[in-house]
């Protein structure tokens, strides 16, 4: 009765296919571009896309774990923004030591995403509304804590976290694998990322089951805003400037990357490599849309179809191999 | 009782909860010894289920004193009580769609080596627990893939598994057929001799006598009594719940039976495969068979809810098609859902919107609603079905279990269809409700309505049907007509019998 | 009237070792890979202000592609007013092996990387639009104009107005934004040295017409007489405001901003407000690409270009107003 | 046994209060405002509020609707956007007559808004994703449509569509009557706003009670559409200019109108008083910080705490009430 006895390789592959499926869309999305456009297939293009994608790709992590409880997090624009303009009070007018300065920025983060993961949890508000506040409380900090002002941030330490490499690969590569590597431990192999796919599949069962709900939710938008943080010092890095209206709308790139990635957001479905994979589709539209120099106008539009037909096909291929 | 008390595991007195304006309990008190098995009786809404969830840690008690082991208790969460040793099967499934049942079981007791989950242990481990229960499935299936009577299985599993002192059973029979009922009895039996309590709910008034040793008693939120199984009888117990005495449970009123209302050819879907049967105006046709044998799933494909994969169906006479529950209902079909939680009752709506949505189309033709048309028509119904609400604009979350499953029934009974299909429709009702919607049926029987009900309590099936088909494996294999049951031809034990595919 | 038909975005012909254009202008090719390729990073592309220069751009590169003055260009690279998003871009262009490159900085401080990127590539970088922080360094050259003195002209142009003084309200683009920053120096630089205004506030529009018409709206209600003037960080904002004081009978109140998109020229056409400035983005794109092209022929263009800011009124509007 | 009878008075205006909590909410902003700043309590500045609040107003309703299912819809920013250039475009460009622009303008983003509700229902995607990427593809038609240009709207037909007064009243204040009436009556009254609710309370459900979920869903993106195009067209008429990057950000607004009006994010539970409410609170939180002249760095902090304030406040009273 359980399972016609077909568990065989072939199986097993239409499973992988139906679980990843998504890793075809990007190989279909990458074929395409690179035909249209010879100066894609380089090297260099590649290393620069995975450059690029280190700042989304931190905050798409945090996001995932986030939508997975069923929640999501708006604010990690402008914290990117609040991180930026952390560092520039701390470092340029200050004059602090810049890693000090890095590590209380984060801090700062972490812990505006813990009093998000309060009021949701505690409060029981909802994420959307909660996150939307805080994301105008926190640009406003930044706006307050920068005067309104760009400040510049000339240390080499902070820059060199942009542009050093190591053996030839720039350091946001090397942060983004660590992400990845943590991420997917946290989330497919802790108790905590058990929680979290508890939580967000069916709250009330998770709580029955005695896991604590509040703090599996607060952990998650505590991470969610320590990714953000991270990804703040390395926006800042990358544009050696602190500004408080930078970073506006990451977020949204970042849920596209989650559920392109086939996170649910009903909550208590996603996976790792999915989401990696997510992030580097939303990477190469955009390193592919300028490639090919798609006419300006139609550049959003070209996003947009592609985020759907990219989530249309992942459902498909899922149904199919159910 | 003073020579008892030092003998008790659990025991709580004086004890009081509210929810917002509804006094839920009031005063009441419970003792309960090691090594045996302690009924909790009650009508719906008597507040069994809350007294439970007091006690595991889900609702804090606003009065009272709770002991446990003879020291003062209080759990103020779940995973507080689990770790004092003491577990629940719950009245509602809550189920984890996307976790496994080896994940599922061992949810917030999984194996870790160093912080590292060990899921290979893990899935072993609920392996071995889940053949040690006779479970046929792997570990590794998602509980998403689970019918409900499966998904009740593993959280009977699951709540023994904790190896807890104090195990509450609040209706975990509901959805379960004879066989499954049995082996959980064998296990409740195993547990009992190991010195465990049980607190155990039920409205099926037989499993009272066949397993349980002591019976406390609740009536409107308050405590009515205590007894020794051996003590009382049946009627005595309904009478304490009700406060009245139930004449019969199963008040079948033999009716003219008319022309054939449906008739189904060679259906075949997901899960059951060829199935033909008709139904006549003013019959009752009982459905019966082992959990998984593929009643629902035909019944949910008859009514448009799950796709047909061939089959016709005629309605008086004439094909029709049935490619949504809108097209059923339209033809005058309805259909009470066995799945209460999921396809019947949008929870945080009003008692009323319930009731009524079905029947919208029909009773409110006009562009605006009549609402004082629907007030009245959703209050007669409520009442027929005898729900316990404060008013008809509470949430039916704020319901107790069985009060609920009423007003799944109500819905589908307003609009009075030719043909009403019936899935436990008495799940968790009490047993004097119980008595009223079997009433209900037979009325509506003999108005000319064809019945087709699915029940996994086989004294419903004996009881209210004329005519019970026999599902085994997704197939139909046999036939009973009622007469033959009342000449006594065939027993309980035949249909058991035959239900294997004997 | 500007379309431009899709084929003329030629293709460069493949199998060409060194092309004509490389040939003929050897003192193009920077990076002496045998191609002339020219790079353009936009501020933004949604911008109205930024659309006929982007326009402008890709008009003339196709033009100069066509006739094989160069080899190739970019196409319109979006900066999406970010910065960040900018460097991406610079990165690209150096993978592309850009010889020129146009940047239209997103921000004065945030861009400065991209231009640092390119240059340290060897790309000769043309900064359009506003000036990043080493652009006098690094650049081959600026054109541009100077936000602070776009501040000034609208705070003079109230001034000039409204003799008598009085109230003035001061709508802002995005906080923290550059050309915010600097038009907002500008502005308070002359109206605080001015004793007969005394300002209501300042208030964050985000650069939006409808915001700035409600604060016009709530400033009108709260001051009444008194408030004189509204002063804009851009002109839809202005236009938007004196609509809004236009329809509370009060169009004595001067409202002015700057850009002189084609809604806030026609107004002044119409003689439903005052003034715009107006910034002439497609003369400062139009420096860049002569720039380009006097490097291309061995010439030494300008280090520093300032396009200067036109303050248009009934006078002088026709000029910019496309019909 | 039906019914205990103690539906009293009291009983009964606790309800009203666990139900309307937030106007006692909103009744306290204004007192608030009204001391700090006399100006607030003029009756102009009520008209100006009321004329203020009448694009959200608008949009906020559709959104209603939409939430109330369980979905969300993020492209009506770029429907004003869209709707502004279609106007510009047949108007301006093409000399149409004002009275048919407008009708196939909001025609375009009732389309628009059905289209979204096709892919949401039919093809079960989530509407988060559907309408972030159709809110790019609808700002890149605007783009197309406007040439990136902004084109002046002078057309007096289509200015007075927000200027005129009938009797002293802005017509904005009439539009939002009848839109608050036309909602109040499809939400509460009709079969329609009952499957509504039964939709976003439990799909399923709902699809077992015989209610046309495809059908449903799609109804109120398109009326989402619908209000989002008219709500463009007094946009269009209020700046009396059309380009394609206005209405960024305005789906915030309504949301938060939507949710500090009791609207859940879960879906099934919703008032259209509520959220005229909410309408009318976030209306009063710009009109009072423009009044009582907050720094503008402190602007949108003012604002995210005003709006967790308000949910907070509301969620205690309900709680208190229930
Ligand atoms: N969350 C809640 N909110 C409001 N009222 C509630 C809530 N839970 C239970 N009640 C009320 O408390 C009373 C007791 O309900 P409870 O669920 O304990 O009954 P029960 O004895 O378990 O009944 P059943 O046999 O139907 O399961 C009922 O009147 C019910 O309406
Ligand atoms: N979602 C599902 N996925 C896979 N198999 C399923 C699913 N639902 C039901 N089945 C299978 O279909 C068959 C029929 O199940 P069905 O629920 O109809 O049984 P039933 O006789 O009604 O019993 P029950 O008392 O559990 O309702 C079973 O073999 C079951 O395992
Ligand atoms: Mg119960
Ligand atoms: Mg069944």
């Amino acid at each position: 009765m359980v399972l016609g006895m077909t568990t065989s390789k072939q199986v097993k592959a239409r499973m992988l296919l139906g679980k990843y499926g998504i890793g075809i869309v990007l190989l279909f999305l990458m074929l395409i571009i690179g035909i249209l456009e010879p100066s894609f297939r380089t090297g260099t293009n590649f290393l620069n896309v995975a450059t690029q994608v280190s700042i989304n790709g931190l905050i798409s992590f945090g996001m995932c774990l986030v939508i997975t409880t069923g929640g999501i997090d708006l604010s990690v624009g402008a914290q990117l923004a609040l991180v930026s303009c952390v560092l520039g009070q701390l470092i340029t007018k200050q004059g602090m030591n810049a890693l000090l300065a890095i590590i209380i920025a984060v801090l700062v983060s972490t812990f505006l995403g813990f009093l998000n993961g309060i009021l949701i949890s505690r409060f029981h508000m909802f994420p959307f509304v909660v996150t939307l506040s805080s994301q105008l409380i926190i640009r406003g900090l930044a706006q307050i804590i920068s005067g309104g002002q760009s400040i510049p941030l000339q240390s080499t330490f902070i820059t060199d976290v942009y542009n050093m490499k190591l053996l030839g690969i720039p350091f946001p590569i090397l942060y983004l694998t660590v992400a990845t590597v943590a991420a997917y431990l946290i989330l497919h192999w802790t108790k905590l990322g058990r929680y979290i796919f508890a939580v967000g599949g069916n709250e009330n069962a998770a709580i029955a089951s005695g896991v604590n709900h509040y703090w599996v939710k607060t952990t998650v938008y505590m991470i969610s805003g320590l990714m953000a943080g991270l990804a703040g010092v390395i926006m800042a890095a990358k544009t050696g400037s602190a500004q408080s209206n930078i970073g506006v709308g990451y977020e949204t790139d970042a849920i596209a990357a989650c559920v392109i990635g086939g996170t649910s957001f009903a909550g208590g479905e996603a996976t790792i490599p999915g989401v990696l994979m997510g992030i580097f589709i939303i990477g190469f539209i955009y390193n592919g849309m300028n490639l090919i120099g798609i006419q300006s106008y139609f550049q959003p539009m070209t996003k947009g179809m592609v985020i759907i037909l990219a989530v249309l096909m992942d459902m498909f291929m899922k149904r199919k191999n159910a | 009782m003073s020579e008892q008390d030092k003998n008790l595991i659990f025991e709580c007195s004086g004890v009081y909860k509210a929810f917002g304006g509804t006094q839920a309990l009031q005063d009441v008190q419970l003792q309960v010894k090691p090594g045996s098995v302690h009924a909790l009786l009650g009508e719906n809404g008597a507040g069994k289920s809350t007294l439970m969830k007091c006690i595991i840690g889900m609702y804090k008690i606003d009065r009272g004193t709770m002991l446990y082991n003879g020291e003062p208790y209080m759990a103020r969460s779940t995973s507080e009580a689990l770790g004092k040793g003491i577990s629940m099967i719950y009245q509602e499934l809550n189920i984890e769609p996307f976790l496994s049942i080896a994940d599922s079981i061992f949810l917030h007791r999984e194996f870790v080596s160093g912080i590292f989950l060990s899921k290979k242990k893990q899935n072993e481990e609920a392996q071995r627990i889940l053949d040690d229960f006779g479970f046929n499935k792997k570990a590794t299936t998602l509980m998403g893939e689970l019918t409900i009577a499966q998904c009740q299985m593993v959280e009977i599993i699951k709540a023994v598994s904790y190896q807890a002192n104090i195990i509450i059973m609040d209706e975990p029979t509901s959805s379960l057929d004879n066989t499954e009922t049995e082996r959980l009895f064998k296990v409740i039996r195993e547990l009992r001799a190991k010195g465990v309590a049980i607190i155990y709910i039920s409205h099926r008034m037989e499993e009272i006598f066949e397993v349980c040793d002591e019976v406390s008693i609740f009536r409107d939120g308050r405590y009515v009594g205590y007894y020794e199984i051996g003590d009382v009888t049946q009627d005595q117990l309904i009478s304490l719940m009700v406060g009245r005495s139930v004449e019969s449970v199963f008040p079948k009123v033999d009716c003219p039976i008319g022309d054939e209302a449906i008739r189904v050819e060679n259906l075949s879907g997901k899960g059951f495969s060829d199935i033909s049967f008709s139904v006549r105006k003013g019959e009752i046709v009982g459905l019966t068979g082992l959990v998984g044998s593929g009643r629902s799933e035909s019944m949910k494909a008859l009514f448009g809810l799950d796709p047909l994969a061939s089959g016709t169906i005629y309605l008086e006479g004439e094909e029709v098609k049935i490619p949504s529950p809108r097209a059923a209902i339209e033809l005058g079909i309805g259909m009470v859902n066995e799945d209460r939680k999921n396809y019947g009752l949008c929870l945080h709506r009003s008692v009323l919107e319930n009731i009524s949505l079905p029947n919208l189309r029909a009773s409110q033709p006009k562009l605006f609603l009549n609402k004082k048309r629907e007030a009245k028509e959703g209050g007669d119904i409520a009442k027929m079905v005898t729900v316990k609400c404060r008013s008809l604009e509470d949430t039916v979350y704020s319901l107790s279990g069985g009060n609920q499953q009423k007003v799944v029934v109500g819905k589908w009974i307003m609009s009075q269809p030719k043909v009403l299909i019936l899935d436990e429709p008495t799940r968790g009702v009490d047993v004097g409700a119980k008595a009223e919607l079997h009433a209900l049926m037979s009325k509506f029987a003999a108005e000319g309505m064809a019945i087709i009900m699915i029940s996994s309590e086989l004294p419903e099936i004996m009881g209210m049907s004329d005519r019970v088909l026999v599902y085994c494996e997704g197939k139909l294999i046999g036939e009973i007509m009622r007469a033959d049951i009342l000449s006594g031809k065939i027993t309980q034990e035949d249909i058991l019998q035959k239900e294997f595919g004997a | 009237a500007k379309e431009e038909p899709a084929e003329t975005t030629s293709e460069p012909e493949p199998a060409e070792t060194t092309s004509e254009a490389a040939e003929a202008g050897r003192t193009g090719d920077v990076n002496g890979d045998g191609k002339i390729i020219v790079g353009y990073i936009s501020k933004n592309i949604t911008d109205p202000f930024h659309a006929p220069i982007n326009d402008y751009a890709k008009t003339k590169f196709d033009e100069l592609v066509a006739d094989k003055t160069i080899d190739e260009w970019t196409g319109i690279l979006d900066g999406e007013t970010d910065p960040a998003k900018q460097v991406d871009r610079a990165s690209e262009c150096v993978s592309k092996k850009c010889d020129y490159v146009i940047i239209l900085p997103a921000e004065a401080a945030g861009s400065d990387p991209a231009l640092k990127n390119m240059v340290e590539a060897g790309i000769e970088v043309i900064v359009v639009n506003s000036m990043t922080a080493s652009t006098s360094e690094l650049a081959m050259c600026y054109v541009g104009s100077d936000d602070v003195q776009a501040g000034e002209m609208l705070a003079n142009w109230v001034i000039d107005q409204v003799p008598d003084g009085g109230k003035y309200a001061h709508c802002q683009g995005v906080i923290g934004n550059s050309a915010q920053i600097q038009r907002g120096e500008g502005i308070a630089k002359i109206m605080d040295a001015n004793d007969k205004f005394e300002s209501t506030g300042d208030f964050p529009c985000d650069w939006q017409a409808n915001k700035a018409s409600d604060v016009a709206s709530d400033q009108i209600s709260k001051h009444g007489e008194e408030l004189v003037a509204i002063i804009c960080d851009n002109d839809d904002m202005s236009s938007a405001a004196q609509k809004a004081a236009n329809n509370a009978d009060r169009s004595d109140i001067v409202c002015v901003g700057v850009d002189g998109n084609q809604g806030p020229l026609q107004m002044v056409k119409d003689g439903e407000m005052g003034a715009t400035i107006l910034q002439d983005g497609v003369g400062q794109i139009s420096g860049g690409i002569d720039a380009i092209l006097q490097s291309l022929e061995g010439e030494t263009p300008e280090k520093l270009t300032m396009i200067p800011f036109v303050l248009v009124t009934k006078d002088n509007v026709d000029e910019y107003l496309q019909s």
